[in-house]
């Protein structure tokens, strides 16, 4: 099997195996973790795509654009997850001293 | 450079431009601008229609790149109509949120940028692009959603991992179409695909990925979990843009690859199972949807729940797109019902959000008698809860009508006995939610916090909404000729 | 059409005809709308109206006077209206103005301490039935003819409420319950012969063009004077009849459907009760003259012989009856009753035998004038004997009712005698169970001999009891009404003559006139006649014998040998005899279909709520499966789980497709 | 004559100007502030005289001279809104403008002092609008347009007073009349796809001919699907529920609503339905007409049998009301020129006269606070008009001569017997001796039923217990006027102008 097969098997892999921890985990962070594990997986299928539609071995530059851009995307939403995660999780203005956790 | 050119470009980048602006500006300042910017979008997009309806579509290509790897706009009928609805419906809820005391700063510079986004998506010639805008229009959703205080923080995080989900699944399915055809441009891929039977099992991977990622984002049935609490907890001028223009972006995308992309010979064809899906889908969508909100006690979760119905009525309707002589009919159909249902359920949820500032609730019981402090705020969403229903002169009932019509070309009984029982469910929970309002003794004469004059802007934007859902009413005749402008048949 | 006999110019009738109708409805309009203006100039200006109403009857006897042949027509009216004025027409239009003439002089023009309680309310009601009787005699097209019989009928229901008490109110309501029945039956008779109308198309033009070709606009009014030959050609010839012998038969008092006429006169105030034997009564014989299809070859034996049958029974059983009441207007009613049994016996005959149909018909027309004029006297005389009775005007009194009751018997040299001869006439070859119908007739003769002797007798004997009111009211509430009229004595300057004499007068003089004018000049058919030694001979023998058994009874009754049973106070058999049974019967079938229909009502509605009941645990069991299916998503595994499911489902199809 | 009165250009503007005309005045009155009377009175008189005006100027023109003024606008792809004014709708719509105007003087003295009025009279307005939009309507897709707005709008008239029971009942109607307004817009859709867009045409729609021809099967099921959906707001049987509970409306509302606007929408669609989409020929060669003639008769029976048992007066009338608007179904399903003209003549006297009692209904319960009939003994006595009014109202639901109801029962009886079921004039007699029986003892009652305190005196000599209670004028005006359009269509029946002749002749129009 070619490496191309074998990355884009690998990269399934890591998609599937992301999406069912993430729709099936209660904790938030793990849930945000599982989220980036899914992006990480379709962005190496892409390169797998990208690599296999090569002529001289060299990777489709749209797809490659694609993957950054997929990069920069998954970056800013875990950015903001993490906000959101914190504000939610985080102790309350009502009880800032020290009350019980949220 | 014609006008109409530099106002497909404008359109995007102004409201972009403005968003980074109002970041900078102080409070005050930012309203004049958010107000500012709708107009001019107003303006620019009332450009683009008279150019698009005259029978041409509008191409540009940013900076002189060709196709491939440049970013070509493109605005054709249908992406007229929704950056008409769009423009229309984000200028009335921008005058609301100018006016009203409760909008907080972060509001515009997050408003500005998902309009530019939708605009982005509403014009973009190529796959990626619309990735793009989609992205950033769910980036500054979830942001708006926030907003909504504590109690809105974690349906925000729900939505943005669903809307994560849906992203990933439409990028590897947009990669898989450019690993296929070479090109991101959708009338160039179309070709090749149109080309090449042999890659039609990668092509029809490659939609239903796609197909499966938007319906997350458009909360199609089983995956509609996150869009009730969301829209219900977002504040009162941000529920309006999610639930009549966020979700439309996604319906946008999807009407365009069903469309375009595959050419209506062989490769739409093998889509049945998965049209036949959606429908069961969609048929599912509007039943529950409707008992649902049936059954809530509070406007707001009530006007969500109708979203989800209404969006199983796009989806009934898919099977229709692969019947020969229904298609066009369920195409114009499905438009108009999408655009009817923007502006309406903006107008039900602004009204819902006006009342909720003014009483400090949205439980329908409180809200007994408010027909008589605000009787714009509740006529303008009786107006709305009619377009929603589907009743004559209103898009809602043109959409319907295109439907049945198709319905009955193509022999599919089943669909017009469900319209049937989704307008009678719809009426339902229409009369549940406005004869309180419009009918009963307020049990508290108490002053409600809102000043009662009649003349008060909010309640004069909700009454605009429902006018205009009545005046749109008379268009149906100008979306079909517009849809006709670069359709793919 | 007949020709116009009479040299009054062709213009003058038709105004005179609309002003016969439409000034007596002028008066009404002005005594009902009185109620504008103030409460005592009201009172006045009703009083004022009252006492101007006997006046209002005029032009329609100046109309009568004038002669036959005038038509006036209405287009615009109804579906085009046409009045003519005919033999029959012009003979009881008299009568009736005569006798409503007498009626509201009686209740008007009487000083004001004696006037009845809401005279004004009394003479209105007449006067609107005075419009509907002669309405019924003029109309010459069906629908003029049906709207006056309504008028007629229902207006004659404020004349039998008026005093208001119980017995008042029982008789109106069968009286109501009757015209609804004889209005729905003549409404259906008429729809049928207008319907079999072969000639005219009913929606206008002729109908030989086929019936959807477009024809002329104006709908062509359906005239009585077709009425005969359509029933007789329409297929539902037997239907039609019926309908219109049970219609006109309410009206007439035939048989079965009398019940109502012996209530409502003595309910009635006693003018309104001569109005009502007299003139009214006479519309129902009228409606058969003009519709039933009897000069037209076509012998409608078994109706005919019904109608005669009933008529007979009606005749003598009335006789029968009427002697054991103790009222004297009940007697009268009866005798009424018997009377109109003898003209029905003449209409059946003009059924049985077609040619002798005209003969009998104004054999018929003369007998009713004879009656109505007489019977009208009786009735006015009630009072009269009660308030003159004694003193100068006694002898006067009794002349006038003897006289008058001889003619209502039939004795010789009486326009009685004059009608039944001319009957006796008509009916020459008819002859039913063997007996020959000239001679069954005389026999009534006799009944009604009896019947007034036991009104004679009658009468007298409540002259004894003390002075009361005709209504009924003891002396204390007449203080109060003397009390009340004080102020107002001004206004009555009439001489000690007043209108209830003078009225009762007016009309005993008509009927020994009036009967023998009409007759002779305006009837065609009952001319020759002579007080021949046979016509005298004729109408002796049955008075006597009615004398002969007269005395033999009243010997009997006074040695106490007529059976216990047989007591002569009206207890034995109830005015309205048959209506007894009939109430019962009514009241029991009304309760029990209520009864059963309410019970079906009951098992509907039931069986309805338990399928509404159904439908929403239905819809509930729906409900909370939605409910609790949404629970389960809201949780964030429970999405998650579905949209798993969700993609591994497209994946696999996609796979088997791809495979596949 | 009548086109030096509308420029010939003018023409199609007035059957807008008519449907815009309440639509202005609805706009006017909805923002208005309660304390506004004199101003909102003003508007609604205004409007409703010169729709009035509108509608005599036009009635030469129409009937006389054959004009159709029409107007057409763009609304869904293939099919325009049409507003056309034919002989039936100028009928229809003159009965509603002239009975909106005399409901709106009745309104005014009704509501005077209650809350809500400005809300009440727009949606009034807006109502009057449905009304002639429907009479008005070109082709069956406006129609629907009107009969599906008509009933959003009567909606909250019924609920007006806002407490639980009239909830209730609006909503029992809107359940109702939604599920026939859902079963009209699929047969609109199913017709319009199977035979083209369909127009009102005098013979019936071309369209719907051929496809009677090609598959009878669908032009039946279709017959179904319209007749059942305009059924239920024509009352009929077993659709019929939702009239009686409707009867806790104000009696303004169910005067105009119940008696007028409403049930007859749903009966002009039948007549529509029969005589102008798909033509009396092809209906009787589908044989739809004789079960629909066969369940208004049924109709008919039973809501007189029902009237009978009910003991509250606006109940009785709203049974009365079920049972008389079954006439005109049978009318027109009779199948014979005098049915029909007789079933569309009835249209305009059952407004009439039923107007007449429910206004009257309306004058006792406010004045005597009567409810019950029982209620009403002596009322002839404190109430002389309105309980002459009553009289004339009732004489002619018998159908007895001088009034109105004896002309449409004379032509519908010749009608039936000149039509291939003789046996609807047996219907007809039934229901003249059920009406006669449970409105005769309401008149008694009136005039001369005793009222309590005459029970003990009743042998005494009668003094005038009841001393004349004050009618409001503006409560009166109007019930009198109708009384008197009753006597007058009954009496001037055959004036070329009477409601008599002109439904001559558009029943001469309907049989070609």
């Amino acid at each position: 099997m070619s490496a191309v097969m074998l990355y884009l098997l690998l990269g399934t892999v890591l998609a599937v195996a992301g999406t069912v921890r993430m729709l099936l985990v209660r904790d938030l962070l793990a849930r945000l973790i599982a989220m980036n594990v899914v992006g990480i997986g379709s962005l190496v299928i892409l390169l797998a795509l990208g690599a296999r539609g090569g002529a001289d071995d060299a990777t489709d530059p749209v797809l490659s654009a694609l993957v950054i851009t997929g990069l920069v995307i998954t970056v800013a939403f875990t950015g903001f997850g993490a906000v959101l995660i914190r504000r939610i999780e985080g102790p309350r203005p009502s009880d800032r001293d020290g009350g019980d956790r949220g | 450079m014609t006008a109409a050119e530099l106002s497909l470009g404008a359109v995007v980048l102004a409201p972009l431009l403005a968003a980074a602006l109002a970041a900078a500006l102080p409070h005050t300042a930012r309203r004049a601008l958010g107000v500012g910017i709708a107009a001019l979008v107003l303006l620019l997009t009332g450009l683009l229609a008279v150019q698009t309806v005259a029978g041409e579509v509008t191409e540009l290509a940013l900076g002189g790149y060709p196709a491939p790897l440049g970013i070509h706009l493109r605005a054709d009928g249908l992406s007229v109509l929704f950056l008409g609805m769009t423009a229309l419906v984000g200028a009335v809820v921008t005058v609301f949120a100018a006016a009203s005391r409760h909008t907080h700063q972060a509001f515009w510079t997050l408003w500005l940028g998902c309009w530019a986004g939708l605009n982005a998506v509403f014009v973009s010639g190529d796959l990626f692009n619309t990735y793009v805008g989609l992205e950033l229009v769910g980036l500054t959703a979830v942001a708006l959603v926030a907003l909504g205080g504590r109690g809105s923080w974690a349906p925000a995080l729900r939505y943005l991992f669903i809307a994560v989900l849906g992203s990933l699944l439409l990028l590897v399915g947009v990669g898989l179409i450019v690993s296929v055809t070479g090109t991101l441009d959708v009338v160039q891929a179309a070709e090749v695909l149109a080309g090449r039977p042999d890659a039609a099992p990668a092509a029809l991977l490659a939609l239903t990925l796609i197909t499966v990622g938007l319906c997350m984002k458009l909360a199609l049935l089983p995956m509609h979990a996150w869009l009730v609490p969301a829209h219900a907890s977002a504040p009162s001028a941000v529920s309006p843009l999610l639930s009549g223009l966020v979700i439309k972006a996604a319906l946008f995308v999807l009407l365009r690859c069903w469309l375009w992309l595959t050419d209506s010979s062989g490769a739409l064809s093998a889509l049945a199972p998965l049209a036949w899906g959606l429908g069961a889908f969609g048929a599912a969508a509007v039943l529950i949807g409707s008992v649902m909100a049936l059954r809530q006690s509070a406007l707001k979760p009530l006007a969500a729940y109708s979203t989800v119905a209404q969006v199983g009525y796009w989806f009934v309707a898919f099977p229709l797109l692969l019947e020969e002589d229904a298609a066009e009919g369920a195409f114009i159909g499905i438009v108009a019902l999408a655009l009817g249902h923007g502006i309406a359920k903006a107008g039900l949820f602004l009204g819902a959000g006006y009342l909720k500032e003014a009483y400090g609730t949205d439980e329908i019981e409180q809200l007994r008698g408010a027909g008589r402090q605000h009787p714009y705020a509740v006529m303008g969403m009786s107006l709305g809860l009619v377009g929603l229903i589907g009743l004559p002169i209103s898009l809602g009932f043109t959409g319907k009508w295109n439907i049945a019509t198709a319905a009955v070309a193509a022999e599919h009984w089943w669909i017009l006995v469900l319209l049937a029982a989704g307008t009678l469910l719809s009426a339902g929970y229409a009369v549940r939610a406005l004869a309180p309002l419009l009918l009963q003794e307020s049990p508290t004469p108490g002053e409600a916090r809102i000043s009662r004059n009649y003349r008060s802007v909010p309640g004069l934007c909700v009454i605009g909404l429902g006018a205009l859902t009545l005046v749109t009413g008379f268009g149906g005749v100008l979306i079909a000729e517009a849809l006709e402008v670069g359709a793919p048949w | 059409m007949m020709e116009t006999s009479s040299a009054a110019p062709a213009l003058v009738a038709p105004v005179l005809m609309t002003l016969s109708l439409c000034v007596p409805l002028a008066a009404v309009a002005v005594i009902a709308l009185a109620g504008v203006l103030g409460p005592q100039r009201a009172h006045r200006l009703r009083r004022g109206t009252a006492i101007a109403s006997p006046l209002t009857v005029l032009p329609a006897g100046l109309l009568a006077l004038t002669g036959e042949g005038t038509e006036l027509e209405v287009p615009w009216l109804l579906f085009g209206s046409v009045f003519a004025m005919d033999a029959t027409a012009r003979a009881l239009t008299l009568i009736a103005v005569l006798l409503y003439g007498a009626a509201l002089m009686a209740v008007t023009w009487v000083k004001l301490r004696d006037a009845e309680r809401g005279s004004g309310a009394l003479s209105a009601f007449l006067m609107v039935c005075f419009t509907g009787n002669i309405g019924v005699y003029l109309a010459a097209d069906a629908v003029s003819f049906y709207l006056a019989f309504a008028v007629l009928s229902f207006s004659a229901a404020g004349l039998v409420i008026h005093y208001r008490h119980q017995a008042a109110r029982r008789a109106t309501r069968i009286y109501l319950v009757m015209s609804v029945i004889s209005e729905t039956a003549i409404l259906a008779g008429l729809l049928l012969a207008a319907a079999a109308l072969p000639s005219l198309n009913r929606l206008g033009g002729e109908s030989e063009l086929s019936p959807h070709s477009a024809q002329s606009f104006a709908a062509a009014p359906f005239l009585i004077a077709d009425a005969p030959e359509a029933i007789a050609a329409s297929p539902h010839t037997g239907l039609i009849v019926t309908l219109l012998l049970v219609g006109f038969g309410v009206k007439a008092g035939t048989v079965p459907l009398h019940v109502w006429l012996p209530l409502a006169h003595p309910a009635a105030p006693p003018a309104a009760s001569a109005v009502l034997s007299g003139a009214m009564v006479k519309a129902g014989l009228v409606g058969w003259l003009r519709f039933l299809p009897t000069g037209d070859g076509a012998a409608l034996t078994t109706a005919g012989n019904t109608l005669l049958t009933l008529a007979l029974v009606g005749a003598f059983a009335a006789v029968v009856i009427g002697v054991l009441q103790s009222d004297p207007k009940v007697v009268l009613a009866y005798s009424t009753i018997s009377q109109m049994g003898f003209i029905t016996c003449l209409v059946a005959a003009g059924m049985l035998v077609p040619e002798l149909a005209g003969v009998t018909a104004s054999a018929a027309v003369v007998y009713a004038v004879h009656h109505g004029l007489a019977k009208g006297a009786l009735f006015l005389g009630v009072p009269v004997v009660k308030h003159y009775g004694r003193g100068p005007t006694g002898v006067v009194v009794l002349i006038g009712m003897a006289g008058a009751g001889l003619a209502v018997a039939g004795a010789p040299l009486t326009s009685g005698a004059y009608g039944k001869y001319v009957s006796k006439e008509a009916v020459e070859g008819i002859s039913v169970l063997g007996l020959g119908l000239d001679q069954i007739l005389p026999l009534v003769a006799t009944g009604s001999t009896l019947l007034l002797i036991r009104f004679a007798f009658v009468v007298r004997q409540t002259e004894l009891q003390p002075r009361r009111r005709p209504d009924g009211a003891t002396r204390l509430s007449r203080v109060k009404t003397r009390a009340r009229s004080e102020s107002s004595e001004t206004i009555e300057g009439w001489p000690a003559l007043d209108g209830l004499l003078l009225s009762w007068l007016a009309v005993c003089v008509a009927g020994i006139v009036v009967p023998w004018l009409i007759g002779q000049h305006w009837i065609a058919g009952a001319e020759e006649f002579s007080w021949t030694a046979g016509a005298l001979w004729d109408a002796t023998w049955p008075v006597l014998l009615g004398f002969l058994l007269g005395i033999v009874i009243w010997r009997l009754a006074a040695r106490r040998k007529l059976p216990s049973w047989l007591r002569a106070d009206g207890e034995l058999v109830k005015p309205g005899d048959l209506i007894g049974a009939e109430e019962s019967l009514a009241v029991r079938t009304y309760r029990t279909g209520g009864s059963a229909a309410s019970r079906v009502h009951e098992a509907t509605e039931s069986a309805g709520s338990r399928a509404a009941d159904a439908a929403s645990a239905l819809a509930g069991t729906i409900r909370d499966t939605a409910a609790s299916g949404e629970r389960r998503l809201a949780a964030w595994e429970g999405s998650g789980a579905v949209i798993v499911v969700v993609l591994a489902a497209a994946a696999t199809v996609l796979i088997w497709r791809w495979w596949g | 004559m009548v086109s030096d009165l509308f420029p010939s250009a003018a023409l199609p503007v007035v059957p807008v100007v008519m449907v815009a005309l309440s639509l202005t005045a609805a706009v006017l009155i909805f923002p208005m502030a309660e304390r506004r009377v004199r101003a909102r009175s003003w508007v609604n008189l205004v409007a409703a005289a010169i729709k009035v005006l509108l509608i005599a100027a036009l009635v030469p023109g129409v009937v006389g001279e054959g004009l159709r003024p029409e107007f057409a606008a763009p609304f869904l792809p293939g099919i325009d809104l049409v507003l056309r004014v034919d002989p039936l709708a100028l009928f229809f719509a003159g009965l509603s403008s002239i009975l909106w105007l005399l409901t709106t003087i009745y309104a005014i003295g009704y509501l005077k002092g209650k809350p809500h009025q400005s809300r009440f009279f727009g949606f009034f307005s807006l109502c009057v609008t449905a009304t002639v939009g429907i009479s008005f309507a070109g082709n069956l897709l406006t129609f629907l347009v009107f009969y599906e707005l008509l009933t959003l709008v009567t909606y909250p008239l019924v609920a007006h007073w806002g407490n639980a029971k009239s909830l209730q009942a609006a909503r029992i109607y809107l359940r109702y009349a939604l599920g026939g307004g859902v079963a009209v817009l699929l047969g609109v859709v199913w017709l319009t796809m199977t035979a083209g867009p369909v127009d009102f045409a005098e013979g019936g729609a071309s369209g719907v001919a051929e496809l009677a021809t090609s598959s009878p099967g669908t032009a039946v099921m279709i017959f179904i699907l319209l007749a059942g959906g305009m059924a239920v707001k024509s009352a009929i049987v077993p659709l019929h529920g939702w009239l009686p509970t409707a009867m806790v409306a104000p009696a303004p509302v169910s005067a105009l609503l119940h008696a007028v606007a409403v049930v007859k929408a749903g009966v002009f669609g039948i007549v529509r339905l029969v005589d102008d989409v798909y033509g009396i020929e092809v209906a009787w060669q589908l044989g739809v007409l004789t079960p629909l003639l066969v369940a208004a008769s049924v109709t008919v029976i039973y809501g007189s049998y029902q009237a009978l048992r009910q003991q509250e007066i606006k109940r009785r009338l709203a049974f009365s009301t079920v049972s008389q608007v079954s006439y005109v179904v049978l009318g027109v399903t009779m199948f014979s020129m005098a049915g029909t003209a007789g079933g569309m003549v009835h249209l305009v006297h059952q407004g009439i006269m039923k107007i007449t009692l429910f206004f009257c209904a309306g004058l006792f319960a406010e004045v005597l606070g009567a409810h019950k009939i029982s209620d009403l003994r002596g009322a002839g006595r404190r109430m002389p008009w309105s309980s002459a009014a009553f009289t004339v109202g009732a004489f002619g639901m018998i159908g007895l001569p001088p009034t109105a109801g004896f002309v449409s029962k004379w032509q519908l009886g010749l009608g039936a017997l000149d039509s291939p079921h003789p046996w609807v004039l047996g219907v007809l007699v039934v229901s003249s001796l059920l009406n006669a029986a449970y409105f005769l003892p309401m008149v008694y009652n009136l005039w001369f039923g005793a009222s309590q305190q005459d029970e003990h005196d009743d042998a005494t000599h009668h003094a005038h217990s009841g001393t004349p209670a004050r009618e409001p004028l503006a409560l009166l005006a109007p019930t009198l006027c109708t009384a008197g359009f009753t006597l007058l269509a009954g009496l001037a029946a055959s004036v070329w102008f009477a409601p008599l002749e002109i439904a001559r002749f558009i029943s001469e129009g309907v049989f070609g």
